[in-house]
């Protein structure tokens, strides 16, 4: 874990509301691993004094990219940041997605920007497998090019159907197990919204195929500190629950670990 | 004038002695390792560690946390590992580096904040234990602690009499009168006093028209309420000899400057910790630069040196 | 769904009848001929003029205001025409204008309050009382009408005694338990109430180490504040029958909104007057576009409606 | 009195931390009078909520200019807005400089940014007579070109005599009155910073000479509400003094009214 002024070195929309933030960060980006995140202190915030996280979508020798929507104050300020200024940054933080079981077929399944959380996990599998993207129209489906070119068959759906099949991402998850997919034994790499995770987790929770989940829970410090971010997790042994903390133990957890009763 | 190396920026705070005047405040660094890639704490002047009741508590459901205008509200509701948890999981860290440990202890009822006091007395590597009355968040009555004077004397005295460490209420801000909980805490023996705890708040958001808080309400924190802060220290400061520790909205070495000038012997960092971890870092060297500058030997010159 | 045409914006605050729920607060909007050029003034629900005293009065030395995070600390100090000078200088401009004028009285003495009310009881043209028993400012022991209750209750009472206008206490912030000064002003015969007042607050100028208020502390108002309002207005709400009107720091309808929710009847708007002279219209337009997109018929319909 | 958006029609740096904006306004700018000022909502400028204060420099048509130097966090944040962006502006404000009193010879005294309160004035008094520019080095003397252009003689000290002669603007009035100005009977148009001020009143007063001093006082509303900008001025029948808003009774006042002793 860093803290550093990161360089900006391009910063552009890519499609639909979505931009892409390349900095220079020479401490944070050799040490990240898939999965994980960087705390970002956007500048000119004014009154809003936290920083924002965002999954570190590709870190290549000493570049760090990031890749975010325009959804509130934080990201529509940080949005204006051109090549040249800084940015502080803390990173690497948190635990990220594990490596593949023994034996097992990997997929991946994104909504929205959370395939930014799949691509380095997609890049370092060993074995290249299915991954699905879904999202409300084509506007939010992002870098399909790139994960076909690291090996990966990518399945598109929108809900509005303007791109890929019409439906949610577990519609095309389901249709995909049932036929070509039948005989695989998954692994389920995940990143979206909560509703999204808890159809997957609900799926891998029935056919007992192990899933990891990336939450997106609301972060104060990003490492630990301040208790913001907890969720309610299973304690295996005493069968009773307790809080974990998204930014220290997660974002990443095992869809078995995570009461998903308590998610909203 | 003087140079650097004859700046003396330790100071003695009810006994606990200090490399320098900057410490984190409880709830905002958690027990130390949280922060340890990325601030050295042997730097600090001291680290207060995240409240710490009898046993092991689990806190409010979430939402926790809210951001407002320059602040944050938090009902974190005072998780933790209790006393016993915390000196098994933490203290082996914590005595590793070289910067005294406060640790900010609570209790549902008098007897509990005596009973915790009481066992901390016997750990070692503890500098000093600040007493919080103050916070707002549980319901169990503990608000009361800090805005009833007899409460908070009574609290005090039985504290005071399980505990020779370093003793060091820390005072509610929402309270019409704070000379009367600064002199009460002075009259019970207390070593040192620390202002502010967060301030009670709520927000709502207007969608679903519910808390931002899963608790409803919250402590107010951060730029916000440093106006608040540096009056409420300023009060309590000429009302006791004691040395009193400042806090409430220092992100920068100008905010703690204020403090000291006011009459703060040490300040606090909180809420800045999220934003910056390394904030304190920059007000200690900030301050030992700027005493330099002005011709001052120690920070302790600073103190109290409100014009007029 | 109902249309614009079939919302009914206004709202009786304690007899008090507006046409919409969105006043200006005491003390940020002059007297009414400071902002006329930029406000049409018959848009307000209300307009509360600065505090008024017996005497004229000159009020603070200067500096009177800073700026400070998300708000403005301010020491004007009460300076005004006393109430011969008001109602000779303003009455005749604001009794051109279809808006209700309240007018927020001061005192340094209960006697110099009850004097007041009763003058104001014969003036033509005024709506209500506000009275003024939480300005931090005046040394005179003024800040004791508000934190005090049984000074609160005897000058209301007096006060209640001297008028058959609308009353409505103005709740100091600084009070451990709100409740308890939102009851008495209900039992001591209050039409409604406001708050909250600005909280007392300070800063220090750390160049010369003086208080950047020539009063040394001063009211902290603006957005910093409104969690703190947001939770007091809350907690008087639940406290009493009467109406409430809230302040704090709002500058837009969400804002606005917040208070509302949490139980106003009707809102304020402070500090904003001074950054954006358009606010309070932007929120009544605000409003009526808000009712009719969620279906209500009145801003009554949003009033103490929290979810948990 | 109004609030406007003023489009940012050109802005840049002229000299030495001095930046000139030139804005669209077409309800201020043509009711302008010679020593108003605008009230301006600086975007951007986050958890500091008040706006400030600046002279109208130039009023042309719906154009509306101020000149201003980064000083704060205000006036630095003001600097990067670009043209095509806009600005909430209340204005014209306040009561500027009066006519000349028939059979005096008009002198413009200037401190630093003080110019900019005096150009109108410089444009529409119907004799023009002398400049004095004040300032501490040669950045600080701003557009003597123009004002030499509206027919003004413009003489300039600086305190590093960097530029002109070296001094304060008053010696070079003290010169000038001694020799060359010695016959006329002067009206003084000042603005500039307070020490300046008291020091050209003090003359002002002891020689009997009219003179129209802008003050510089800190500002809340702008508009005469707030009473925050208020300094000690004369009563000139009771001999009492009261507080005179710089907002509204100014900040434009007679040499006379101003309590100069109050004055720091
Ligand atoms: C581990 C993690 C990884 C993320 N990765 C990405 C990413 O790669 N790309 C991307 O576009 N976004 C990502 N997000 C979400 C991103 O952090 C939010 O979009 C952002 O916080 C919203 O900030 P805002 O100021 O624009 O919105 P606002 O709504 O104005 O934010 C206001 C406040 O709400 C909180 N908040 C609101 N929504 C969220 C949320 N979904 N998550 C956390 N806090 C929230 C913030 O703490 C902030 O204080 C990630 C979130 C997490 C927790
Ligand atoms: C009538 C009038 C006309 C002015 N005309 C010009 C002009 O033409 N060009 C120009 O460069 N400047 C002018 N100023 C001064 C300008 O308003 C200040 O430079 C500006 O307010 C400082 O803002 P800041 O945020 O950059 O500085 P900061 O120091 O960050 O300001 C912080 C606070 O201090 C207050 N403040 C500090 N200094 C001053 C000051 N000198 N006057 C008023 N408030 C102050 C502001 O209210 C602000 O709230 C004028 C001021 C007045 C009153
Ligand atoms: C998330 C959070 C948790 C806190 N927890 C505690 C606590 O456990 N005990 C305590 O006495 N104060 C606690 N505080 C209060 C801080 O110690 C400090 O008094 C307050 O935040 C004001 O300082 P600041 O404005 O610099 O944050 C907490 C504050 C925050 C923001
Ligand atoms: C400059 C200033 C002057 C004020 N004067 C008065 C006053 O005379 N009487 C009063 O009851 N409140 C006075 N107030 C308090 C406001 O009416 C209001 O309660 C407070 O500002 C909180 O609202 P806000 O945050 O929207 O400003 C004053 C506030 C300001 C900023
Ligand atoms: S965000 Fe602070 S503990 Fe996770
Ligand atoms: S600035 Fe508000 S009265 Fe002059």
């Amino acid at each position: 874990m860093y803290q550093e002024n990161a360089e900006v070195v391009d910063h552009a929309e890519i499609q639909g509301g979505y931009n892409l933030l390349i900095m220079r960060s020479s401490s944070i980006a050799p040490a990240v691993r898939p999965g994980q995140f960087v705390h970002v202190l956007i500048p000119h915030l004014g009154e809003s004094i936290l920083r924002r996280p965002f999954s570190v979508f590709k870190a290549d020798g000493d570049q760090l990219a990031i890749l975010y929507k325009g959804v509130g104050r934080g990201t529509r300020t940080l949005s204006y940041l051109r090549p040249g200024e800084t940015l502080n940054v803390i990173g690497p933080l948190g635990r990220g997605y594990p490596g593949l079981t023994e034996g097992r077929y990997p997929v991946l399944m994104a909504g929205g920007y959370g395939m930014a959380a799949l691509y380095l996990c997609a890049r370092e599998l060993p074995v290249k497998g299915t991954a699905f993207f879904g999202g409300r129209s084509a506007a939010d489906i992002l870098c399909v090019k790139e994960f076909e070119a690291l090996g990966w068959r990518v399945i598109v759906t929108t809900e509005d159907g303007s791109l890929g099949k019409s439906g949610k991402v577990t519609d095309a998850l389901d249709a995909w197990m049932a036929g070509e997919g039948a005989p695989v034994l998954p692994e389920l790499f995940v990143c979206g919204p909560s509703g999204m995770l808890k159809a997957v987790a609900e799926r891998a929770l029935g056919q007992g195929w192990p899933a990891w989940i990336s939450v997106d829970n609301n972060m104060g410090c990003g490492v630990g500190a301040c208790l913001t971010c907890v969720l309610k997790v299973r304690n295996s042994q005493s069968g009773d629950w307790s809080w974990a903390r998204a930014c220290r133990e997660g974002p990443v957890f095992n869809a078995e670990e995570i009461i998903w009763e308590a998610v909203n | 004038m003087s140079d650097s190396s004859s700046i003396d920026m330790s100071v003695d705070i009810g006994g606990i002695r200090m490399k320098n005047p900057v410490m984190v405040a409880s709830g905002t660094f958690g027990y130390g390792p949280e922060y340890a890639d990325l601030v050295d704490l042997n730097r600090l002047g001291a680290l207060v560690v995240k409240g710490i009741c009898l046993q092991p508590t689990r806190g409010n459901p979430t939402p926790r946390t809210a951001e407002v205008a320059s602040g944050l509200l938090n009902a974190i509701g005072l998780p933790g590992p209790g006393v016993d948890g915390f000196v098994k999981s933490y203290m082996p860290f914590l005595r590793g580096f070289n910067v005294p440990v406060i640790v900010n202890i609570w209790g549902k009822t008098i007897d509990e904040y005596v009973e915790v006091a009481r066992r901390f007395d016997q750990v070692e590597g503890i500098a000093g234990l600040e007493v919080n009355v103050s916070c707002p968040n549980i319901k169990e009555g503990s608000a009361l602690f800090g805005t009833d004077l007899d409460m908070f004397r009574r609290t005090l005295d039985g504290i005071r009499g399980a505990t020779r460490l370093p003793l060091i209420p820390k005072l509610a801000p929402n309270v019409a009168d704070i000379t009367a909980f600064a002199r009460a805490a002075e009259h019970c023996g207390a070593n040192a006093i620390s202002l502010i705890n967060s301030f009670p708040g709520m927000a709502v958001d207007i969608k679903t028209r519910r808390p931002k808080l899963a608790n409803v309400t919250g402590g107010l924190t951060g730029p916000a309420i440093r106006p608040i802060a540096v009056r409420l220290v300023w009060q309590a400061a000429k009302a006791v000899t004691i040395p009193v520790i400042g806090m409430g909205g220092i992100s920068t070495l100008d905010d703690a400057l204020e403090f000291f000038i006011v009459g703060a012997n040490a300040v606090a960092l909180g809420t800045v910790n999220f934003t910056n971890p390394a904030a304190a870092v920059a007000v200690i060297d900030g301050l030992t630069a700027y005493l330099k500058q002005i011709g001052a030997s120690s920070p302790r010159e600073l103190v109290g040196t409100l014009a007029s």
